[in-house]
C-alpha cells in the first residue's frame, strides 16, 4: 500500500468538510444539520489519520478516538434535545425554532 | 503466471477468493438445510409430522421451497420507495454473510498442493481484530430491517424497523460487554487466539465465563431477532413487521439472512465459549494431520449445530416478550450484569 | 486610671444603643436609662478628676483603631487637668439636663429616640474632650455635629425645625472643612496626630511656615462649632430644638468645643501672633455684635442664643489674648448659668404652654417662684454682679484683655453693658411688670414638676458659687488664698504662658477695672429698670426714634438675607444653570446622543440576528475562511 | 493502476457521493443512509491508511450506533421531507456553494503547500502504528488522563440525554402544543 499519495486523503477530507459546511448552512432539518456536522467530524478524522500515517505518529489515532467519543456524546445529547424540542413544538426545522428572534 | 496451476494458486490461495466463495455457498446450503430442520423440529416439539411429501422424509422440501420462491410473482407495491425496497433484503443479507469471514472453523494445516507448500487456514480472513470486526458488522444487521421497514412505506413495517433499531442498539451493549470479558481472558482480539486459549475442557469459556455466556447467548437471540425477541416481525401486532410488504425472492432473502444470522451467531457462541474447533485431548491421540483437521472441523460443526438446535428449541418453546419487558431486560438486567461480569473478570485477570 | 476611664464614654454609648434599639418598647424608662448612663459617667469623671487633683494624669492608647500603611490611629485617651474639667462639665451639666429632660419631654411620642440622641451626644462630646489625638477629636467633633443636627430637627415634622437642622449642619460643614484641612496640614507636616506628638514637634510646623495657616484653619473649625462671626447664623435657628437640647448642646457643651480646642492647642496658637490676633478680633466683634442683636429680640430662647454667641465671643477673647485659664473658667461658669437660663426658659415655656414671646409674658414671679428665683440668680451671674460666678470669669477676661490692648477691653466692656441690659430686659419683661399673658393660658400657669426644678436649683447653686474656685489672685491675696482654678490648669498652659509672657497689671488698675465692670453691669441693669419697670423711657418711642437702627437690629443686621443674596442665590442660580444647561443639555445630551448612536447602529446590526442558525453558522464559516486566509497568505 | 489506487478512488467517490447525497437529499432518512455509505467508504479509506483498528471502531461506532440512533429518531419523530427551500434559503444555497469553494481552495492549498511542492510526493507507508497494541499502549499510558476524561464526558452525556428525555414537556397536552404552533404561525404571518 505504498502507491497512494498522502495528500489525496487530505483533499478528500477537505471536500467532505466543505460538504458538511454546505449541509449545515442549507438544510432546515435539525437532524440533517447534525448529520452534516458528523460528516465534518469524519473529514477531520480522515485528515488526522492521514497525517498520523505521514508522521508515523500514534497521536492522530488517539485524537480520532477522542473525536469519536465527543461525537457519540454530542449525538446522544443533541438528539435528546431535538426530541425534546419536537415534543414541545412539533417541528425539527430550525427556522421554526428561532425564539431569540421574537 | 506461467501455468494454469500458478494462476489457480494465486486466485485460490493468495486472495482467498475460492475460500470465500466456498464458505458463502456452504452457508447458503446450510441455510437451506436449516429451514427444513426448523420445520422438523417444530413438528417434533408440537408432535406433528412436519414436511414429509417432497422426497423421503421431506428432505427435498427446501428445494421445492426455493423453486416456489423463484417462480412466484415479484410484487413491488406502488407506494414503496423502490430503491430502498429493493436494496433492503441485500443490505440485510450482507452482514450476515460477511460476519462469518473471520470465524475459524478449523486449525491451519500445511499441505503440498500443485508443487507449492501451502498453509491452509480454515478461516476466510484471519485479521487481528477479528472480534471487533464481528461487533462492527453485527451492528450493521439492523440496516436491512430499518431500510426495509422504511422503504415499505407502511406503518407496520415502519414500527418493525423502529423496534428493531432500538432492540439492536440495546442488546449490542451487553453483547459487547460479554465479548470484552472473553477478550480480557484470552488477551487477544484474534478469534484464532481465543480458540486456542480454550485448549482444555475446563478452559472453555463457558466454564470460565458462565455469566458472560448467558449474556452473550441472550443477546445473540435479540440480535438475530429470534423468538423470544422477534418483536420487529411480531405477526400478531405488526402483521409481518419489516417484511410485511415483501414477497417472492425478496422475502426469501430476508429469510436467508435470518438463518445466516443464526448460523453466524451459533458459530460465534461455539467459538467464543465452547472452544471453537478444539477437541479436548485430541492431540494425545496422535492422529494424522488431515484426520485431525477433519475431526476438528467436525467438532466445530457439531457444536454449532447444537447451538442452532437450541435456537430453534427456544423459538418453539418460549412466548414472545412484550416491548417494554424487552427494554427493561436489556437495560436494567443485561447491561448491569454485563458490567458486573467485566469488573469481576478484570479483577480476576488483574489479581490472579 | 486606665481601668475605668474607658467606661466614661462607653456608658452613654450603651445608653444610646439601648434607647436607639429598644426606645419604642422602653417609652418612659428611656429617660431613666439615659440619665443613669450619664450619671455613671459623671461619677467616674469625678473619680478621674480627684485623681488628677492628686497629680495623676493619663495619656495612652487603649487599642489600635485604624491601621492603614504607615498611618496608625490609636484609640487613645488623655486625661489631664483641662479634659477632666471638661469631662466634669459635660457629664455633670449633661446629667442635670438629662434629669430635667425627663420632665420636659414627658409624654413625647418618641422619647426613646430623643434620649438615644442625647446619650449619643454625650458620648461624642466625651470622646471630643477625652481623646488624645486629632482623629478622635474629629470623631467627637463630627459626632456632636451629627447629634446637634438630629436634635435640632428632632421635631422633624415641623418644616422650620428640619430646615434649622440642615442649616446647622451645612454651616458647620464650612467650618469643619477648614478644620479637616488643618488636621491634614498638621499630619503631613509632622506625621503624627497625637497631642503629645504635635506638642513635641511643634517646631517643625513653625519651621515649615505653616503654623499660622494651620492655626487659622483649626480656628475656622472652632468658628463653625462655637458660632463665631460669620458662622454664627445657625445657632439662633437651632432654638427650634427641644429646650434641653438648647441647654445642653447649644449653650453648655457643644458650642464650647471650639474654645476647648483652642485651649487644647494653646501651645500651637501661641506660636502665631496673627492667629491670636484674629481670634481676638473675631471674638471681640462677635461679643459685641451678637449682644446688640439680643437687645431687640422678643423670643426668650433666641435672646439666650444671641447671648450665648456673645459669651462665646468673650471666651475667645480670653483664649485669644493668652488668658487660657480665664477662657476655660468662663467656659465652665457659662455652662452653669447659661444651662440654667435655658432650662429656666424651658420651665417658663412649660408653664405657659410653649409660649416663647417675652412680650406675651410678665409678672410670672409670683406664679412660678422657683423658676423665677433660679433664673434671677443666673441673670445676676451673667450680668456680672459679684459674687456670682459670671463676675469673676468675665472680669478676668476683661482684665487680661486690657493688658492685651485697652481697645479690646473697651469693646468688651460695652458688650458687658449691653449684656446686662438685655438680660435685665428679659428678666423684667418675663417675671415682672404687668402680665401680658394670654388670659386663656394664664389660668393654667403652674410650677414645673420636681424633676425639672431640682436640676434648676442645683445649677443655680453652681451658678452662684461656681466662680469662687477662680477668685482673682490679687483678691485672694487679701486673705492669703490663691486662684485654685488657675493653679489647677497651670500645667496644661505652661508652655503657652511661658512663650506669651502675659503683661501684669498693677493692683490698682486691676481694682479699677473690677470696679468699672461692676458699675457697667449695674448701669445696664438700671437702664433696663428705667425702661421696663419704671417706664421712664418708652422703649417703643426709642425704637421709633431710631427706626433705622432698630429695624437693622431686629432683622439681625440682615446677615441671613445678605448670605442668601450674596452667597446662596448666586449658587442657586449657578446650580440651576448647571442643572438645566450643563446637566440636562450637555451631559444628558451626550448620554442621549451616545444612546441614539447605539440605537441607530443597533437598527442596522440587529438585522444580523435573524434567528436562523444557519446564518450564524455561515458567519462562523466566513470567519474560519478569513482566519485561514490570513494564516495562509500572509 | 494498483489495487490500492482503485480502492482509493472507489471509496473516495463513494464518500463524496454519499456526502453530496446527505446534503442535497430532501428526505432525512435517505440523507442518513447516504451518510452510512459515506462512513463505509471512509472506513475503507482508513484501512488504506493502515488504520485497521480505527476503521473497525469507526464502523461499530458510527455506522453501528450513531447512525442507527439517527434513523431511530427520524422515524420516531416521523419527520417529513423538507419542503422546497424558498426566500432566504435559496440565497443561502448559492452562498453555501461559494463558502464551499472558498473552504476547499484554502484547505486544498494547505495540501499543496505541504505536499505538492515537495520533490518526492510522500506516499502512504506500511506502518504498525494503527495496531491495537500501539493504540492501546498510547491510550493507557501517555493519554490515560484524556481517556478517563472521555469516559466522564460519555457519562455526563448519558445523564444529560436521560434528563432531557425524562422531562415532562407538556406531552399529552395537545391543546397547549397547538397554541404554541398557532402563536408561531401568527408570528410568521406578521413577518
Amino acid at each position: 500500500m505504498l502507491s497512494i499519495p498522502v495528500h489525496y486523503f487530505l483533499i478528500l477530507g477537505a471536500i467532505l468538510f466543505g460538504l458538511g459546511v454546505v449541509g449545515v448552512i442549507t438544510r432546515r432539518n435539525a437532524i440533517v444539520i447534525f448529520m452534516s456536522i458528523e460528516l465534518m467530524l469524519n473529514a477531520v478524522n480522515l485528515t488526522f489519520l492521514a497525517f498520523s500515517n505521514y508522521l508515523n505518529n500514534v497521536e492522530g489515532h488517539i485524537f480520532v478516538f477522542m473525536i469519536m467519543v465527543v461525537a457519540a456524546a454530542e449525538v446522544a445529547v443533541g438528539l435528546a434535545i431535538i426530541v425534546a424540542i419536537f415534543r414541545l413544538r412539533e417541528t425539527v426545522h430550525v427556522d421554526d425554532i428561532r425564539l431569540l428572534k421574537w | 503466471m506461467d501455468s494454469f496451476g500458478d494462476l489457480l494458486f494465486y486466485l485460490v490461495i493468495e486472495t482467498g477468493f475460492l475460500k470465500a466463495a466456498l464458505v458463502v455457498n456452504l452457508l447458503l446450503v446450510v441455510v437451506m438445510i436449516l429451514t427444513l430442520m426448523e420445520r422438523k423440529i417444530s413438528a417434533w416439539i408440537q408432535e406433528r409430522h412436519g414436511p414429509n411429501r417432497v422426497g423421503p422424509w421431506g428432505i427435498l422440501q427446501p428445494i421445492a421451497d426455493g423453486v416456489k420462491f423463484f417462480t412466484k410473482e415479484d410484487i413491488v407495491p406502488s407506494h414503496v420507495d423502490k430503491f430502498l425496497y429493493i436494496i433492503a433484503p441485500l443490505v440485510s443479507l450482507f452482514p450476515a454473510l460477511v460476519t462469518f469471514a473471520v470465524v475459524p472453523f478449523g486449525d491451519q494445516m500445511t499441505v503440498n498442493m500443485f508443487d507449492h507448500l501451502v498453509t491452509i487456514q480454515f478461516q476466510v480472513a484471519d485479521i487481528n481484530v477479528g472480534i471487533l470486526y464481528i461487533v462492527g458488522i453485527a451492528s450493521l444487521g439492523v440496516y436491512g430491517l430499518i431500510v426495509g421497514g422504511f422503504g415499505s412505506n407502511n406503518k407496520y413495517s415502519m414500527l418493525g424497523g423502529l423496534r428493531s433499531s432500538a432492540q439492536m442498539i440495546s442488546y449490542e451493549l451487553p453483547m459487547g460487554l460479554a465479548i470484552i470479558s472473553v477478550v480480557m481472558l484470552s488477551g487477544s482480539l484474534r478469534l484464532n487466539d481465543i480458540v486456542t486459549d480454550q485448549s482444555s475442557l475446563l478452559a472453555w469459556n463457558i466454564f470460565r465465563q458462565p455469566l458472560g455466556f448467558i449474556i452473550f447467548f441472550v443477546a445473540a437471540f435479540a440480535e438475530t431477532n429470534r423468538l423470544p425477541f422477534d418483536l420487529p416481525e411480531a405477526e400478531q401486532e405488526l402483521v409481518g413487521g419489516y417484511h410485511t410488504e415483501y414477497s417472492s425472492m425478496k422475502f426469501s432473502a430476508f429469510m436467508i439472512s435470518e438463518y445466516s444470522h443464526i448460523i453466524t451467531a451459533s458459530s460465534l457462541v461455539a467459538t467464543l465459549y465452547l472452544g471453537g474447533w478444539q477437541i479436548p485431548g485430541l492431540a494425545a491421540l496422535n492422529l494424522p494431520i488431515v484426520a485431525e483437521q477433519l475431526l476438528q472441523i467436525l467438532a466445530f460443526i457439531v457444536k454449532t449445530s447444537f447451538i442452532i438446535f437450541i435456537f430453534m428449541w427456544v423459538r418453539w418453546t418460549l412466548p414472545r416478550f412484550r416491548y417494554d419487558q424487552l427494554m427493561n431486560l436489556g437495560w436494567k438486567s443485561m447491561v448491569p450484569l454485563g458490567l458486573l461480569n467485566v469488573v469481576l473478570t478484570a479483577a480476576v485477570v488483574a489479581f490472579f | 486610671m486606665e481601668d475605668f476611664i474607658w467606661l466614661i464614654p462607653l456608658m452613654p454609648l450603651l445608653g444610646a444603643i439601648i434607647n436607639g434599639l429598644f426606645g419604642h418598647v422602653l417609652k418612659g424608662k428611656a429617660g431613666l436609662i439615659a440619665s443613669i448612663a450619664v450619671l455613671i459617667s459623671f461619677l467616674y469623671s469625678v473619680k478621674a478628676f480627684l485623681m488628677v487633683l492628686d497629680g495623676v494624669t493619663f495619656d495612652g492608647d487603649l487599642f489600635t483603631w485604624i491601621a492603614a500603611g504607615s498611618f496608625q490611629a490609636n484609640f487613645g485617651l488623655r486625661i489631664d487637668q483641662l479634659s477632666s474639667v471638661m469631662m466634669l462639665v459635660v457629664s455633670g451639666v449633661g446629667f442635670l439636663i438629662h434629669v430635667y429632660a425627663n420632665g420636659y419631654m414627658h409624654g413625647d411620642r418618641s422619647v426613646g429616640r430623643f434620649f438615644a440622641y442625647m446619650n449619643l451626644f454625650v458620648f461624642s462630646m466625651l470622646m471630643l474632650v477625652m481623646g488624645n489625638n486629632l482623629l478622635l477629636l474629629y470623631l467627637g467633633w463630627e459626632g456632636v455635629g451629627l447629634c446637634s443636627y438630629l436634635l435640632i430637627g428632632y421635631f422633624y415634622d415641623k418644616p422650620s425645625a428640619a430646615k434649622a437642622g440642615l442649616k446647622a449642619f451645612l454651616v458647620n460643614r464650612v467650618g469643619d472643612f477648614g478644620f479637616a484641612i488643618g488636621i491634614f496640614i498638621i499630619f503631613t507636616t509632622i506625621g503624627t496626630i497625637t497631642y503629645s506628638g504635635i506638642f513635641e514637634n511643634v517646631e517643625r510646623l513653625v519651621s515649615a511656615g505653616v503654623v499660622t495657616t494651620a492655626s487659622l484653619l483649626l480656628f475656622m473649625g472652632a468658628c463653625g462649632k462655637s458660632a463665631q462671626f460669620p458662622l454664627y447664623i445657625w445657632l439662633p435657628d437651632a432654638m427650634e430644638g427641644p429646650t434641653p437640647v438648647s441647654a445642653l448642646i447649644h449653650a453648655a457643651t457643644m458650642v464650647t468645643a471650639g474654645v476647648y480646642m483652642v485651649a487644647r492647642f494653646s501651645f500651637l496658637f501661641s506660636y502665631s501672633e496673627t492667629a491670636m490676633l484674629v481670634i481676638v478680633i473675631i471674638g471681640t466683634f462677635t461679643a459685641l455684635f451678637a449682644a446688640t442683636m439680643a437687645l431687640v429680640n422678643n423670643d426668650i430662647k433666641r435672646v439666650l442664643a444671641y447671648s450665648t454667641i456673645s459669651q462665646l465671643g468673650y471666651m475667645f477673647i480670653g483664649v485669644g489674648v493668652g488668658a487660657y485659664a480665664a477662657g476655660v473658667f468662663h467656659l465652665m461658669t457659662h455652662a452653669f448659668f447659661k444651662a440654667l437660663l435655658f432650662l429656666g426658659a424651658g420651665a417658663v415655656m412649660h408653664s405657659l404652654a410653649d409660649e416663647t414671646n417675652i412680650q406675651k409674658m410678665g409678672a410670672l414671679y409670683g406664679k412660678i417662684k422657683i423658676t423665677a428665683l433660679t433664673f434671677i440668680m443666673a441673670w445676676l451671674a451673667i450680668s456680672g454682679i459679684p459674687p456670682f460666678s459670671g463676675f469673676f470669669s468675665k472680669d478676668e477676661i476683661l482684665a487680661n484683655a486690657y493688658a492685651y490692648h485697652p481697645l479690646v477691653w473697651f469693646f468688651g466692656a460695652v458688650g458687658a453693658f449691653i449684656t446686662a441690659f438685655y438680660m435685665s430686659r428679659l428678666v423684667f419683661l418675663t417675671f415682672f411688670g404687668e402680665s401680658r399673658v394670654d388670659p386663656e393660658v394664664e389660668k393654667h400657669i403652674h410650677e414645673s414638676p420636681r424633676v425639672m426644678t431640682i436640676p434648676l436649683m442645683v445649677l443655680a447653686f453652681l451658678a452662684v458659687v461656681g466662680g469662687l474656685v477662680g477668685i482673682p489672685q490679687f483678691v485672694a491675696d487679701l486673705w492669703g488664698g490663691s486662684n485654685h482654678f488657675h493653679h489647677f490648669l497651670e500645667p496644661v498652659f505652661a508652655a503657652a504662658n511661658e512663650r506669651l509672657h502675659l503683661a501684669h497689671l498693677s493692683h490698682a488698675l486691676e481694682y479699677g477695672l473690677m470696679l468699672a465692670s461692676v458699675l457697667i453691669a449695674l448701669g445696664g441693669i438700671y437702664l433696663a429698670y428705667l425702661m421696663y419697670i419704671k417706664k421712664a423711657i418708652d422703649p417703643d418711642a426709642l425704637a421709633a426714634k431710631y427706626k433705622g437702627a432698630y429695624t437693622t437690629l431686629y432683622n439681625k443686621y440682615y446677615v441671613d438675607e445678605g448670605i442668601d443674596a450674596g452667597l446662596l442665590n448666586p449658587i442657586v442660580v449657578m446650580s440651576r444653570w448647571l442643572w438645566h444647561f450643563v446637566d440636562e443639555r450637555i451631559i444628558d445630551g451626550l448620554v442621549n446622543v451616545s444612546a441614539k448612536i447605539v440605537m441607530l447602529i443597533s437598527l442596522l446590526v440587529r438585522r444580523v440576528q435573524t434567528g436562523y442558525v444557519q446564518h450564524y453558522a455561515s458567519v462562523m464559516v466566513i470567519g474560519v475562511i478569513l482566519v485561514l486566509g490570513y494564516y495562509l497568505f500572509s | 493502476m494498483a489495487l490500492e489506487s482503485i480502492l482509493f478512488w472507489l471509496f473516495a467517490m463513494l464518500a463524496v457521493g454519499g456526502g453530496v447525497g446527505v446534503v442535497v437529499h430532501p428526505n432525512p432518512v435517505k440523507s442518513a443512509l447516504f451518510l452510512v455509505v459515506t462512513f463505509f467508504a471512509l472506513a475503507g479509506e482508513y484501512v488504506l491508511l493502515m488504520a485497521h483498528f480505527v476503521a473497525i471502531v469507526h464502523i461499530a461506532v458510527y455506522a453501528g450506533a450513531i447512525m442507527v440512533l439517527f434513523l431511530f429518531v427520524i422515524m420516531l419523530l416521523n419527520v417529513q421531507e423538507e419542503s422546497r427551500l424558498a426566500g432566504v434559503w435559496g440565497f443561502m444555497r448559492y452562498f453555501s456553494v461559494v463558502l464551499f469553494v472558498a473552504l476547499f481552495v484554502q484547505l486544498g492549498y494547505f495540501g499543496y503547500q505541504g505536499f505538492f511542492g515537495a520533490e518526492n510526493v510522500p506516499l502512504v507507508r506500511e506502518t504498525e502504528i494503527g495496531t491495537v497494541e500501539q493504540i492501546g499502549t498510547a491510550l493507557f499510558s501517555q493519554y490515560v488522563l484524556p481517556f478517563e476524561i472521555a469516559s466522564i464526558l460519555l457519562l455526563t452525556a448519558m445523564i444529560g440525554a436521560l434528563y432531557l428525555s425524562k422531562q415532562k414537556l407538556g406531552l399529552g397536552e395537545p391543546a397547549r402544543a397547538a397554541r404554541v404552533k398557532e402563536a408561531l404561525h401568527e408570528k410568521e404571518e406578521a413577518h
